[in-house]
């Protein structure tokens, strides 16, 4: 009973603690101080405060988006193992639940982002389905092979990549998917390549776009659930990228975190390196995910 | 018992030609009709009475003609009551007597055993109907009747050419030649080949064209257009039914003589070709008249179809005079109420017919469903029947072009009735006010209803009776004694 | 046979209708209690169907053809449920959507002609022989080209009924063709399974063949759709409810019938249905994208979900060809229950599109906008059905994907490496599912949030109750099946055995393959967390301002910036414009000042408008050069008799001898 | 006897092909009454023994073809008052050769085939053949309704001449009934043709084409 107390507790305070180590890094790139670690917490306690001001055209739907989405992805993280222990829900085919809850996420903000009536949510929403249709087919390839490794439907034992699986050919159509992953992760997170977190120009944006109109307790929530998605990819990522384990409960949690936070430091590099890719060019990266995660699965099978 | 059935309908044509009135006159066309399908049900019951002489027997086949075009004649016969009420404006005195002489000779033709007297009574009714087409007495009508005569007579006389062909194939050494079906089909196996196989194609191609088969199916068009409605139904069930009867005479006597591969091979070519032509100038058809005789060409083409196919298929041939011809009466007494309606016959006048004729409109559709093989009615049993009929004897080929054709027929009437009978009746229709005010009276749509629960009921439950009739015609027609 | 009963209620349930006086709704209200009582006998027959071992038949004599056998296993009461539920639902629907006062003549044929395609499909499903399944088959399509062209007024309707009635027609030929090779190959009508050696491979082939394309017209499978999109659009929205939700279904009844009376499949036919399947699905959503016309959208969507069917009854007989029975059980049970949960869902957006229309009298979608605050009800049950329909979790569409998904993933953990190429088709269906979810908050977005597009317009009326009401009960049904879905384990099984009873073995129950218990725990929280979570919002309701859309500080946002139809859906018809083909009037502005412009795009539909009615003209062309053989000289008639007469007897004279006869001397 | 009968039905021949020759509708119309009346007596050449009812079938084929029809034919030109010409598709000359040619074919076929016993060694299946295609031959290339009427008579004596040879076959009754209704025919065929004249005012049937697809 405790690894669940454990596994919700870091699920639930260690996700704003990646975007302040994505916005240290970046800062330190840029030769600046940047803001403090724990700024994310601080803006979401701050935002928690505020009154709420809402549009005279929405309706429950848009109050109810990021309510939805929040649960949907903290569902989706109970449904992953961190560091050692296993994940509080498992069972074959659990899979899909963990992607179809994205789904449902995305259904709720795109909704809520059409209610306030404004063309710049509409332009967000649009192109944040249209994305997502590319990176859903990657993100099944990923998990065909991962499935195909481990012989099991059910997370917990695809996500414990071991060592052993080198010996049967699997390292390089391992490193392929775990490429595919880092695309997909930057894709739905809204992180650099594909979309600039904090840009102002709303022409160019896509998740910023759609939350707008999201101000006080609503902004906050958010904010909440974009960071714990990332945390959740992230951890996804980590458990594909990092084969090996030491097996004793009280060393693997450490390298679990440090591994996350490895990973948000690497996203923070990545972001202050590269710019923003046109936007007809995102479509183009998100087939490159697929071919990635589907040569991983032709590599495999051959 | 059979000059009865030849003379009281002649006799009664005389009567109609004494009434003077011309009011009163047609009310003798549902009196004849009555009595003459209750003297056919009478002579079913009563097989012993079926054999007049040598020359006059009623034979299975014969039995089943006699019904069905008797059947229809009584439907058409109360709806031409109705009809000649409203067309008071012309004499209808040669047309009542005309109707009634058809009557006459088509019992002459179900019952005649020698070959030669079904000829005389074939062109006989030939001439007797002309004049039924010719009662619109217009331009176009007149057109019609000659094209039908000179076509009509032309195919008859090639007839009379094939009767002789076949009596002198049967004077074999020192055997008298003789046209009786009963010695023609006993000596079968011993007529000359050539000169069977002369008269097998000449009466195909003589009958053939009293039927209406492509392509001397040219006249049908014509004539089934420009007469009115009840005279469409007459000749689509009537005239076809004994042209076929005919036919199937000879064809008795071409399968008993071993020629069976030969003449299979030659009426699967005609039937498809027949379908193939309906179905050419059916698609985009203007008149839905013209229509109507295309869809009897096809049937015609089914027809030959089916005895091409051959033991098999026989069932399902003869099942399929009964429903097609109830069907065909159905659509062109329809048609005809729909004509009179709109004064005009090409679907850029006529729209709407279901909301200005709720009977004869619903019943045209429905019919135009029957038509096509839709299961719920009577002519989808007999199309199904053939078609296993063609899988059982292994012809697949056949069997595809045959639902082939089905579809393509299909396409072309289904856009012509559609726009017939659903939507808004054009602009360009007479405006209500000198509407012809023609509307479905009692007389003109009791008859439709009647004929589509018969088909209804054909295609749901064949009753006992109709299913042991049919059954032995085909046997009959299969292996003669 | 309490089924027996109620398809003899529901038949008649459409006569009261016509006698009745025409203005007087009272007709049309008995019509409906009738229809609701059949209904409801139809179910309970239907579920005391679903218990396994009753399979009780009962044959009556059909000359024709020897004596039809009528009778009633798990399967076909699977498929009745459906039939029955909306059968009761669609006419109370259309007590409010199709009043008689407002459409006097058409709503008696109507409620006539609904009793009679249910009628018609009960007979269908019960049909044991096959001139009864035909009969079945008949009188439904039949029934349904007359709902369709219930206002015939429109030319546009008129159209649409032509189309379905050619396409069902091509259905019933192929159908009879079908039926004939049967005979041939088995010689009797009855429907029972073939015996392997009765039959060569080249008939089985022709078999299926005729299968495949009889029952996927009726289904609406991608090449073989055309008819679908028209006849559902111009169809009244409870017809087309019932055509896209139920009667789709038959076709699917068909194939799972007939695919599984065949013996010994070989693997090409389960593959060539898994790929028809990946196909549909994937068009018919990205066709349903690029739509303008909320009814239009919903038929292509219907496509997309036939097209999930069939990739799950692909892989069954995937799984009965390579002998793998949890393949066969996943893949069927993913299939069966995904009709039961399409017709769910897809019935009720379609009843919740008929009060949109009823309401906003238009279907156009970029006319519509901001109906959620004068149609609450309406919306609601919307944005339930849209959620079901993408599949996502806590409801009843995600269960069935998920077994189809099983199904797939269990292809690729093939021992040894090796992997069947069915295992493509689980990132198809990703992919499908991604685009339904664009595709369905386009149209929940557009239609329902934001603001009215067309200020003019009054605020379109709530529908009345007895049209929220069976969208409330469909709702509720898709939301219980979310959450209970372990309880659909016992009629999966019996309606799967009923199927595969060709099969010797004993299959594997669903509930020990698929996670079902884990699925609805699973939903059943989040809903808990759900409403949790908005109770707790609306509690800590504090001041809330009302304020006009920030918007990045616009003045005065008006509605005709909001987002459209088209251009929500540019993106992604420009990822598929290879297959949308969009036709775009793109307005040319030139000048410092131009005048007002407009811009439109249109996706027609690729099979119909660029295949068919071309080759339809050219067919007329060609026909029509044939005209020139009648035109009216009889002395031409009468030549035709000669040439036809010197030809046949051309073919008597043996040519051959003559010519060697006339060399010899 | 047989030479008489080989020569009664080289006169038909010839009369074929003068039928084919004449401008004129009214000679056409005589010839073919000769060549009717000829036919009629055919029979009475045929049997060696005269029983009464081939003697009435001979005096009734007689009547009938020479006297019935013909003076039919001439009351339907007399009412219609038209020009007596002749108007052929092709001319006149085209249709005797083409007549020549039937007559040659007609004589090529009936070499060919088997005919079963001595009697018919004579010339009538190839004069009926020949008589029947210049019957056609009429048909398909005369305009006017009369000549049209004419062609068909043509082609029923062809088709009669062929009965000659099955006398025994068809019995008194049958000959009666095809004589009737050949007579009924040309009957209902010259009334139509009157009509034609009063609604087109004119027999040609050139302008009988407005059923057309």
């Amino acid at each position: 009973m405790t690894d669940t107390i454990i596994h919700v507790a870091l699920l639930l305070l260690l996700p704003p603690l990646l975007l302040g180590v994505i916005n240290k890094t970046k800062a330190r790139f840029a030769g600046r101080v940047g803001a403090p670690l724990l700024q994310a917490y601080f803006d979401i306690a701050k935002l928690a405060r505020k009154g709420r001001v809402l549009s005279g055209t929405t309706t429950w739907v848009f109050r109810a988006g990021p309510a939805v989405s929040f649960s949907a992805v903290a569902a989706a993280g109970l449904l992953i193992p961190f560091g050692s222990l296993g994940a509080p829900i498992s069972f074959a085919g659990d899979l899909i639940l963990f992607a179809y809850l994205f789904g449902l996420a995305r259904f709720f903000t795109t909704t809520a982002a059409l209610d306030t009536g404004s063309a710049f949510e509409g332009m967000g929403a649009s192109r944040e389905v249209a994305f997502s249709c590319l990176s859903e087919p990657a993100l099944f390839f990923a998990f065909l092979v991962l499935a195909k490794l481990s012989g099991s439907l059910s997370l917990v034992e695809m996500l414990r990549v071991s060592p052993d699986w080198f010996a049967s050919g699997a390292a390089a159509p391992l490193i392929l998917v775990s490429l595919g992953l880092f695309v997909i992760l930057l894709a739905e997170t809204c992180r650099i390549p594909v979309d600039d977190p904090n840009t102002h120009l709303e022409l160019t944006m896509i998740h910023e776009a759609m939350v707008l109109d999201h101000g006080g307790p609503l902004l906050g929530t958010v904010l909440y659930a974009s960071s714990l998605k990332l945390f959740v990819l992230v951890a996804v990522l980590a458990k594909v990228i990092v084969p090996f384990r030491t097996g004793r409960a009280w060393l693997d949690w450490p390298i679990f975190v440090g591994e996350t936070l490895a990973l948000a430091a690497v996203i923070g590099v990545l972001e202050s390196v590269m710019a923003r890719l046109k936007m007809r060019r995102v479509p183009y990266l998100l087939v490159s995910a697929i071919l990635f995660c589907g040569s991983g699965l032709i590599l495999l099978v051959r | 018992m059979a000059l009865v059935f030849v003379f009281f309908p002649i006799l009664m044509a005389a009567l109609a030609l004494a009434i003077p009135s011309n009011r009163a006159r047609p009310w003798i066309l549902p009196i004849a009709a009555t009595t003459h399908t209750g003297m056919t049900v009478f002579i079913l019951a009563r097989p012993d009475l079926q054999r007049f002489s040598p020359w006059l027997v009623l034979d299975p086949l014969g039995r089943i003609i006699l019904l069905v075009v008797s059947a229809l004649f009584l439907f058409c016969s109360v709806y031409a009551a109705g009809y000649l009420k409203y067309r008071q404006e012309r004499s209808n005195r040669l047309f009542c007597a005309c109707l009634l002489a058809f009557l006459g000779l088509m019992g002459l033709v179900a019952w005649s055993h020698h070959l030669g007297l079904l000829w005389v009574a074939i062109e006989a009714t030939t001439l007797v109907t002309a004049p039924l087409i010719y009662f619109n007495r217009t331009a176009r009508s007149i057109e019609a009747t000659w094209k039908y005569l000179l076509v009509g007579s032309v195919g008859i006389a090639l007839a009379l050419l094939g009767t002789f062909f076949l009596a002198y194939s049967s004077m074999g050494e020192g055997r008298q030649p003789s046209l009786l079906l009963e010695e023609l089909l006993s000596g079968a196996p011993a007529l000359s080949k050539g000169w069977l196989r002369a008269a097998f194609i000449l009466l195909l191609v003589g009958y053939g064209t009293k039927m209406g088969l492509a392509p001397m199916h040219t006249w049908k068009p014509d004539a089934y257009g420009e007469s009115p409605g009840l005279i469409g139904a007459i000749f689509a069930g009537g005239v076809t039914s004994c042209a076929f009867l005919a036919f199937l005479r000879v064809y008795q006597i071409c399968a008993a003589s071993g020629e069976g591969v030969f003449a299979s091979r030659l009426l699967l070519f005609m039937g498809l070709f027949s379908m193939a032509v309906a179905g050419l100038f059916m698609a985009g058809q203007r008149d839905f008249k013209r229509m109507l005789a295309y869809s009897s060409v096809e049937h015609m083409g089914i027809l030959m179809l089916g005895l091409g196919i051959g033991e098999p298929a026989l069932y399902g041939t003869i099942l399929h005079v009964a429903t097609s011809a109830a069907t065909k009466g159905l659509l062109f007494l329809s048609a005809g109420n729909i004509h009179r309606a709109y004064a005009s016959k090409s679907t850029d006048q006529v729209g709407g017919a279901i909301r200005r004729l709720p009977i004869s409109g619903s019943l045209f559709l429905a019919g135009f469903l029957a038509i096509t093989g839709s299961p719920p009615f009577g002519p989808f049993i007999s199309e199904f029947a053939i078609l296993n009929g063609a899988f059982a004897a292994g012809r697949f080929l056949v069997a595809g072009l045959f639902l082939a054709f089905l579809l393509v027929v299909f396409i072309g009437m289904g856009r012509t009735v559609l726009k017939v009978t659903l939507g808004r009746s054009p602009a360009a229709v007479p405006s209500p006010a000198e509407d012809s005010g023609y509307r479905d009276g009692f007389l003109t749509a009791a008859p439709i209803v009647a004929l589509m629960a018969l088909v209804l009921l054909l295609g749901l439950y064949i009753p006992a009776p109709l299913g042991g009739l049919i059954s032995d015609a085909a046997k009959y027609l299969g292996a003669p004694i | 046979m309490l089924v027996l009963i109620a398809m003899a209620l529901s038949a008649v349930s459409g006569l009261p209708g016509i006698f009745m006086a025409r203005a007087s709704a009272g007709g049309q209200r008995a019509a409906c209690g009738l229809m609701c009582a059949a209904a409801l006998a139809g179910l309970t027959g239907a579920c005391m169907g679903l218990r396994p071992g009753l399979a009780g038949s009962c044959a009556f004599p059909w000359p024709a053809a020897g004596n039809a056998m009528i009778g009633l296993d798990a399967l076909s009461a699977f498929f009745l449920v459906p039939v029955f539920l909306f059968g009761g639902l669609g006419s109370i629907y259309g007590l409010g959507y199709w009043p008689q006062e407002r459409h006097p003549g058409s709503a008696r044929k109507l409620q006539a002609f609904w009793g009679l395609a249910v009628a018609g499909m009960g007979l269908l499903l019960v049909g044991k022989h096959a001139l009864a399944f035909m009969l079945g088959w008949e009188i439904m399509a039949l029934s349904a080209f007359f709902l369709i062209t219930a206002e015939d007024r429109e030319s546009e309707s008129r159209r649409a009924g032509f189309i379905y009635l050619i396409a069902t027609h091509l259905g019933t030929l192929t159908l009879f063709g079908m039926f004939a090779l049967w005979r041939w190959a088995t010689g009797s009508f009855a429907l029972e399974p073939i015996a392997a050696e009765a039959a060569d491979i080249g008939a089985l082939n022709a078999l299926f063949f005729l299968a495949l394309v009889g029952f996927g017209l009726k289904a609406g499978v991608m090449p073989l759709h055309f008819w679908l999109p028209g006849a559902h659009a111009n169809a009244p929205s409870h017809v087309s409810a019932m055509l896209s939700g139920v009667m789709l279904k038959m076709g699917i009844y068909g194939l799972v019938r007939f695919l599984f009376l065949l013996p010994a499949p070989p693997a090409s036919w389960g593959g060539l249905v898994l790929g028809l399947g990946a196909l549909s699905g994937l068009l018919g959503v990205v066709f349903a994208i690029g739509q303008h016309d909320i009814k239009r959208l919903l038929a292509y969507h219907s496509i997309e979900n036939i097209g999930i069917i069939l990739m799950g009854l692909g892989l069954a007989m995937l799984g009965r060809s390579a002998g793998r029975d949890d393949w066969l059980v996943l893949g069927l049970g993913g299939c069966l229950l995904h009709v039961w949960n399409h017709s769910l869902f897809k019935s009720l957006l379609f009843l919740g599109a008929g009060s949109v229309v009823r309401g906003a009298r238009t279907r156009r979608i970029d006319l519509l906008g901001g109906l959620a605050r004068s149609m609450p009800w309406t919306a609601a049950m919307f944005l339930v059905g849209a959620v079901a329909i993408c599949g996502l979790p806590p409801l009843n569409g995600f269960v069935s994907e998920l077994l189809v998904y099983l199904g797939l993933f269990g292809t690729a953990a093939i021992p040894g490496g090796k992997v069947s190429a069915a295992v493509v088709a689980a990132p198809i269906l990703a992919m499908i599912g991604a685009l339904a979810l664009a595709c369905f908050v386009k149209v929940y977005g557009i239609v329902f949030l934001g603001s009215p597009r067309r200020p003019d317009s009054v605020p379109a009326p709530e529908s009345p109750a007895c049209m929220l009401a069976p969208m409330l009960f469909l709702a509720g049904c898709c939301v219980a099946i979310g959450c209970a879905a372990a309880l659909l384990g016992p009629p999966l099984d019996s309606a799967i055995a009923a199927a595969s009873s060709a099969l010797p073995r004993e299959l594997p129950r669903v509930a020990a393959l698929a996670p079902l218990t884990a699925v609805s725990i699973a939903s059943g929280s989040a809903i808990a967390v759900i409403a949790s979570i908005a109770a707790f919002q609306g509690l800590r309701a504090r001041r809330v301002r009302r304020a006009p859309t920030w918007d990045c500080g616009y003045a005065s946002p008006d509605p005709r910036m909001q987002y459209t139809a088209s251009s929500f859906a540019r993106t992604i018809e420009s990822m598929f414009a290879w297959a949308l083909r969009p036709r775009e009037r793109v307005p040319l502005i030139e000048g410092p000042f131009p005048q007002s412009a407009s811009m439109e795009s249109h996706v027609d539909d690729a099979v119909l408008d660029r295949l068919i009615v071309p080759a339809a003209r050219w067919t007329q062309r060609l026909f029509g050069w044939f005209r020139r053989f009648q035109q009216g000289l009889t002395q031409h008639y009468i030549l035709y008799v000669l040439v036809a007469l010197a030809l046949l007897l051309g073919t008597l004279i043996p040519f051959g001898d003559l010519i060697s006869r006339l060399f010899e001397r | 006897m047989l030479d008489l009968l080989n020569a009664v039905l080289v006169v038909v021949l010839v009369l074929n092909l003068f039928a084919l020759g004449t401008s004129r509708i009214l000679a056409v119309i005589r010839i073919v009454a000769v060549q009717g009346a000829l036919l009629g007596a055919l029979p009475l050449l045929m049997h060696d023994r005269l029983t009464l009812p081939v003697a009435a079938a001979a005096v009734a084929a007689v009547g009938l073809k020479g006297i019935a029809v013909p003076s039919i034919m001439m009351r339907a030109l007399r009412d219609a008052q038209i020009k007596r010409e002749v108007e052929p598709l092709i001319g006149l000359l085209p249709s005797i050769v083409l007549g020549a040619l039937a007559t040659g074919l007609a004589l090529l076929v009936s070499g060919q085939l088997q005919l079963s016993d001595s009697r018919t060694s004579t010339l009538i299946v190839p004069a009926s053949i020949s008589t029947a295609l210049v019957g056609f031959l009429l048909l398909t290339t005369r305009y006017t309704a009369i000549n049209q009427a004419v062609g068909y008579l043509v082609l029923e004596n062809g088709i009669f001449i062929f009965g000659m040879l099955l006398v025994e076959a068809i019995p008194l009754v049958v000959e009666m009934g095809i004589l009737l209704d050949l007579l009924v025919g040309v009957f209902v065929i010259a009334i139509i043709a009157n009509h034609i004249n009063r609604a087109f005012s004119s027999m040609d049937t050139r302008r009988l084409v407005s059923l057309k697809e």
